[in-house]
This record gives structure tokens, C-alpha cells and sequence, in this order.
């Protein structure tokens, strides 16, 4: 196994100019540990892909008060007025994607599809420049996979062979990204030994996480 | 009454027993504290739970379990958790019997636009969109006008939500049926005229000889 | 609620020629009781969606048996040479489906999404008769969501609720199918009170599901 | 030693350390058995499971716990079960490091048949297809020849699995490996000359200066 990495060495692996995928809602099921040492190591011109920047000083806010973001994909940015601001100033390249639609793109491009036929935003603005598929007398919009070089994924449990499960609606968009990043990192709140999380619990196989944070010396979340 | 209030009473009258319910953040959340006793409605939220309620009480906040807003809220005995994909299958798949959804324009099509106000800010369509498509019933609460501007208009003007015509806008003057043929008004606030109505929506109104007043809940 | 429904009404729900998804794997997590039910009351004519058909007086192999299906999409039918006589004889109409695409086929239907771009079965015999759409350079086969008038699954434990876990292998499609038909009938191993399948254990809502089949007097299978 | 022995005793050596692993219904099966001493190979079974090991004992069959043949089976602590949308899903998506799977042809541009023989009987592709294409490493096992009838061809003549070229081919009397090139003839099996084999294949091989024996494992 030895999937156990350090915060310093986790974050250290992503390069600026990164691109990510981060799990969370809100701040809800955001690998916090993560967000933060990214912002203390000074990362730069990322790539964020998540579904929301949450607020100034909370979650991936962070990344956004740190002015470490150059791209982002998500679906509102209407609770972080930084954002906004970053957006109007031409600091932050933003595309907006219909929540159902983002999570569905992620989907794909961990599971080899190659994109999504969706009703959601046909004929709206977020149609434009996509292809638009008739099928059987129904039109759809064509969305494409959205993966990423890096998947942050914040855990409440992991075990030693990084099975990982979540917590009410800390899980969100957690899965997922961990099938779609093409090296995934993950935080726990909890390690605990191998068969605390039982196979019909365990919702993120451990075979899909590269690294897994290590606990602080003082077991500090 | 105050305009929320009435709108989310009138509202509540709308949820069958049984049915599986998505409010918006903001005035359509209000809707939960008005319904009818006795009825069995599971609430979901897109963030991932069905069985939402309010906070029990303060101090009891999980910092696991938000609503779509990010603030912290309770689940039901009986409540089940899962993960974005999945909540937006259960919306885009037709499982929702229905939304509530807020709005800032509906038009003579029955076409919602909620979500953007080009030139102001950005907020973003969160889970909007997927809802106003895919959900069975939308039912639009908002007010009918705003600073002195119809809100009930021939067309949008602001960015649609969706193609897909909604099903009730319910607001502090009227209850209003989009239609095939139009928008129906079906019933007018207390103590507000038909005329009244009329004058304040820029929409055409197909107006009936009776246009009874609303019945509220709660 | 008042979902709970006799074995014998929920069969009588389904009419001669109704399309059903069944879950199941070689009869591992198949509804065995609604399958013996359905045999008993003399069904026929019915289209079955279904990873196999197990064997001769296994699982949904009894419905072959039985003489009552007419159309058939699987992906395997290998293990059942009954159903390879009556294809063969013309008695079913066989449409194989890879299991993949089978599995994201129902899950299309029961999300919304317009189909399945897979690379899954391009250029083989799979491929015949469907369109393929190119995608920045790579091609992809377009497959069709797949709903049906019932889902039968099988599910570990029911709470009152009707919220449905599952037991390792005997998951597979009961999940996706109960998205996917437009009655959903399912039977539980057990019934539990609200509760005892906790909120991040529930792998299909209640909301999803429209009758639970009754324990008998005797609470045999 | 039998040819199926010989065959998965060789590919149980391509299992990298750390790998998940699909192994097809038959004689893939078998390379389990042969595994190397301190490796630390995870098995999925399409059905839904990472973590299969063999049965541990008769009697211990759990009725909810089989392989994708059907045969009751065991699973290693620290095992996790999904649904079958998810399990493809880890497959299509390129998380499975290797698959092994039965052969009735492989041809020269690497392309596998294997399952179905047309006029004869059609049993399904079950996950062969989506395994041939999405498994980071197909590797193929079968018996060089069957009933004298050549099964390493020009061109396929049975219906393929895949367009995909697999990474390897491993028969009881070679290893060979499919390249833009063609099929490259890497190994011998203790005791068959490269003529033997070039007799009983009807592709073309690629055979270089050295061709070593077969290292086997277990």
C-alpha cells in the first residue's frame, strides 16, 4: 500500500497551473487540510473545478482569497462576491455549468463515456457553442467529460487500504471526482483499521485513491 | 400578511401527500413551515438528502449536513444521503413530483428566467436549471412585481432557466396557470382585484368569470 | 406510506405483455419471489431487461422455463440452454447488449440523460444499425436509454420507509433499475424499522420505490 | 504440467504490485492460484465487488457473494461492493490495471474474438466487450490451437470483442506480444521450438534473433 503521505508532500505534488477537481458543497465536504496548505505553499494559476467557491475565508474560498485561481468550472459563484470580483476583473476565467450537468461531465470522463445528453440548458445561454443531438424526435445538449490532473477528495472515514466513505451531504461531489482525477488525493476525518468500513459501506474503493493524507502528530483534523 | 408569507401559504396547498419536494433557496423554503397537517412530504435537497428538515435546535448543528444554501439543517428519521450524481438523476429522471423555484421573470410561454441578471452580478445557475427541466411539477414563488417593474411579462428578457413551460406561478397578487394557450389567472390574492392584477402584469391574462380569492394553508 | 402489498397483488399488477427490469445476477440478488409469483399466476408475453437469465429453474431462468417471455435484452445468455432453444426456435426475440452499456443504458433512462456515448462495442457487431458520433477526433457509439412499465429488484433490507440496502454481489443492477421503471415493486430479506439503515447506508430512497412486498404469515422468503 | 496450468502460471507474473485485476469466467480464473509470494493484487468481479478471493471453505458460501460466473466466492478484508453502473464505470473508465480474458481468436492487428461463434451458439458478450476496451491491459489466454484449427489468424473470421489491439497473448506454447507492427513471438514454452509454433500459427509472427523460454510462477 503506502498511500500515506504527509499534507506538506500531498500538496507539494501539484504543480502551479494545476488543474483539480475539489469535492465540497459550501464548504461542506471540502478537503479543508488540503485547500489550506495549497494556500500556504503560495500554488498559483490553478484550474479549479468544484461547485462552488463557497465564501471568502471558507472552503475553496480560500484558494480564491489566496489568488490562486486563474480558471474555474462551477455552477454558482453567487455566495463569494471575491469571486465575482475576480471574474469581472478578468483575474479568473469562469465557466458556468448547470450543477446536475457539472457532476454528470465528471461522471463521464471517469467512467469512459465520452459525454453527457442532457435536457438541462437547451436553448438557454448555457447552450452556446455546444452541439445539440436529435434522438427519436427529442433534442439534447452534448456536454463533455470534465476530468482533471489532480482530485481533492475529503473522506469522513478512510481505512488503511484507503476505502473511504462519507458523511450526509459532506459527500456531494466527492465520489465522483475520485474517479475522475487522474491522480486522486484524499483527507479523512477518521483512519481507522481495515473492516471498519464494512464492503457494503465502503463507497470510494480504495483502488481509486492515490494518496491519502496522514494524520498531524496531534491527530488535528 | 406579509407578501412571503401569503406566497408560501398559498403555496403549501400545492404538495400531495406523499410527494418527494425541491424548495429554492430563499422564499420557497418557506413553504415547509405551512404544510397542511397530517400530509407525509419528504423534502430533498440537491446537495444530497431526502427527509430535510429545519434544525431542531441551535447547538445541534452537524457540520456534515447543509442545505443547498450552506446552512445547517436537520434530516427525518428515515432520511437518505447520496451523492450529486445521483440527486441530480433523481431531479433530470422525472423522480421530483415537485420545485418550488424562485423567480425574477415569467413569461406569456410560461418560461422561468432566475437565475441571471446580465450586466449586475453572476451568481450562477446552481441546481436550477436541472430542476426547472426535470422536476414533474415546477410551481414559480415570487413577487409579482419588483421595484415597480412586472415581473409577469410577453418575454423574458433576462436570461431562461429552461425551455420547459412551469407549471403554477404563484404570487403576493395572483395565482397564475401557464398554459398552452396562455397564462391563465385562477385566483387573486385577498383583497386584490382583477384589475389590479391586470394592472400590474405586462403578460396578456386569460381571465375567467370567476377568479375566486386564494385559500391558504397553515 | 401504505406501500406494503401481498406477493400475489403485486404480481397481479403486471399484465401479459408488460416490459419489465429485473435485478439480478445468475440469480444472485434476483426478486425470486415475484419471479415464482409471476410464473405461478401464468404470465406471458413479457419483455425482460436483464444481465442474464441464470439457468433452467434459477432465478429469472424460471421465467424462460415457464414459456413466458417474448423479448429479451441481456448481455449473457450462456448459461441457460433453454433460452437458447426458444431464441433459436423464434419463440424470444434476443437483443444482446454488453453489460456495460446495458447497466448505463437503464441508468440513462431512470436520469434523465438522452443516451450512452460508449466505446464500448464500436466497430463489432453491436455497433450494427446505431449511430456513431465523433467527438474531437474519437468516436463513440451512441446507445439508447432503456426504461420498462416495472422494476422487480431484490433488496437486502426494507425499512418502513421503503428504503433499500443491498448485500455485496447481490447489488448489481437492482440500484439503476429501481431509477429506471416507471412502478417500482421490490422485496426485502428483511424489514426493519425507520432507523436501523442508517441515512448513508440507504442505496435506493423510499421515494423511488411504489410497493414492498409483504412478509408472509410463516416470514419465509 | 497441463496447458492451462502453464498458461495462467505465466500470466500470473504480469500482475504489477498494487494492480486490480479482472479475471474472465474459465481459465483466466486459474491465475489467481499462481500468484507470486508478497504481491498485493486486488481482483474485481464485474458483478460488484473488488476483493474477491476463492471460497475459503465448503459451507461457507454466502448466498449474496458470487463471481461473475456465478460460483459462490470469498472476499479479502478491506473489500468493497458497488453497484454494476459503478463497476463498469471502473472499467470503461480505465481504473483496472489489467484484465485477463479467454480467446477463440486473436488476429494481426491484435483484435480479439471471443464470444461468439456464429451458426453454433450465442452465449453473449456479457462484460467481455467492455472489458477488451476499457482495461488499461488486456491480456489474452488460450490454448495456441483448437481441434488443429489455428486460433492466432490473420484476420479475424469470428465476430470481435473490441477493436482495441490487446497487450498480450499468452498460449500454452508462446508468449506473443500485438504491436503496430504485428504480432511479435517473445517467449517459447519449455520444450517447443519457435518452428512448432510458427507451424501452428497462421498469422505471421515477428520472431527476433532470441527467443527465450517461458519464466514461470507458483
Amino acid at each position: 500500500m503506502h498511500k500515506m503521505i504527509a499534507l506538506e508532500a500531498a500538496a507539494a505534488l501539484i504543480p502551479d497551473g494545476a488543474s483539480l477537481l475539489i469535492g465540497g458543497f459550501m464548504g461542506i465536504g471540502t478537503p479543508h487540510r488540503l485547500v489550506g496548505e495549497l494556500v500556504r505553499q503560495g500554488r498559483r494559476n490553478l484550474t479549479i473545478i468544484a461547485n462552488d467557491t463557497a465564501r471568502p475565508g471558507l472552503g475553496i474560498g480560500r484558494l480564491i482569497d489566496a489568488g490562486a485561481v486563474a480558471r474555474l468550472v462551477t455552477s454558482h459563484i453567487g455566495t463569494n462576491p471575491l469571486t465575482q470580483q475576480q471574474v469581472l476583473a478578468g483575474a479568473i476565467a469562469l465557466e458556468l455549468c448547470p450543477q446536475g450537468t457539472l457532476a454528470e461531465r465528471i461522471r463521464a470522463a471517469g467512467s469512459g463515456l465520452g459525454g453527457v445528453l442532457t435536457p438541462t440548458g437547451l436553448g438557454t445561454t448555457v447552450a452556446q457553442g455546444k452541439r445539440t443531438l436529435e434522438i427519436d424526435g427529442t433534442a439534447w445538449l452534448l456536454d463533455l467529460p470534465l476530468s482533471a490532473d489532480f482530485a481533492l477528495v475529503a473522506a469522513h472515514r478512510a481505512d488503511y487500504r484507503c476505502n473511504l466513505d462519507y458523511a450526509m451531504t459532506a459527500r456531494n461531489f466527492n465520489p465522483v471526482m475520485a474517479m475522475a482525477g487522474r491522480t486522486v488525493i484524499a483527507e479523512a476525518a477518521e483512519i481507522v483499521p481495515v473492516g471498519v468500513i464494512p464492503p457494503d459501506a465502503v463507497i470510494t474503493p480504495g483502488a481509486l485513491v492515490d494518496h491519502l493524507v496522514r494524520r498531524d502528530a496531534g491527530h488535528g483534523s | 400578511m406579509e407578501a412571503k408569507e401569503l406566497i408560501a401559504r398559498r403555496i403549501a396547498r400545492e404538495l400531495p401527500d406523499g410527494a418527494l419536494v425541491n424548495l429554492g433557496i430563499g422564499l420557497p423554503t418557506l413553504v415547509s413551515q405551512y404544510l397542511p397537517p397530517g400530509l407525509d412530504i419528504s423534502f430533498q435537497t440537491e446537495n444530497g438528502l431526502i427527509g430535510v428538515e429545519p434544525l431542531p435546535e441551535e447547538g445541534a448543528e452537524d457540520e456534515y449536513l447543509s442545505d443547498a444554501g450552506g446552512r445547517f439543517i436537520g434530516a427525518v428519521p428515515g432520511a437518505a444521503s447520496f451523492d450529486s450524481c445521483f440527486s441530480f438523476g433523481l431531479i433530470r429522471g422525472g423522480h421530483l413530483d415537485v420545485t418550488v423555484l424562485g423567480g425574477l421573470q415569467v413569461d406569456e410561454r410560461g418560461q422561468l428566467a432566475n437565475w441571471m441578471v446580465p450586466g449586475r452580478m453572476i451568481p450562477g445557475m446552481g441546481g436550477a436549471m436541472d430542476l426547472a427541466t426535470g422536476a414533474r411539477r415546477v410551481i414559480v414563488a415570487m413577487t409579482h412585481a419588483a421595484r415597480g417593474e412586472a415581473k409577469i411579462v410577453r418575454r423574458c428578457t433576462l436570461p431562461l432557466t429552461s425551455l420547459r413551460r412551469v407549471d403554477l406561478v404563484v404570487t403576493d397578487m395572483a395565482v397564475i396557470q401557464p398554459t398552452a394557450h396562455g397564462l391563465e389567472l385562477r385566483e387573486r390574492a385577498p383583497g386584490v382585484s382583477v384589475e389590479a392584477i391586470v394592472a400590474a402584469t405586462e403578460a396578456r391574462l386569460i381571465v375567467g368569470a370567476q377568479v375566486p380569492e386564494m385559500a391558504l394553508a397553515g
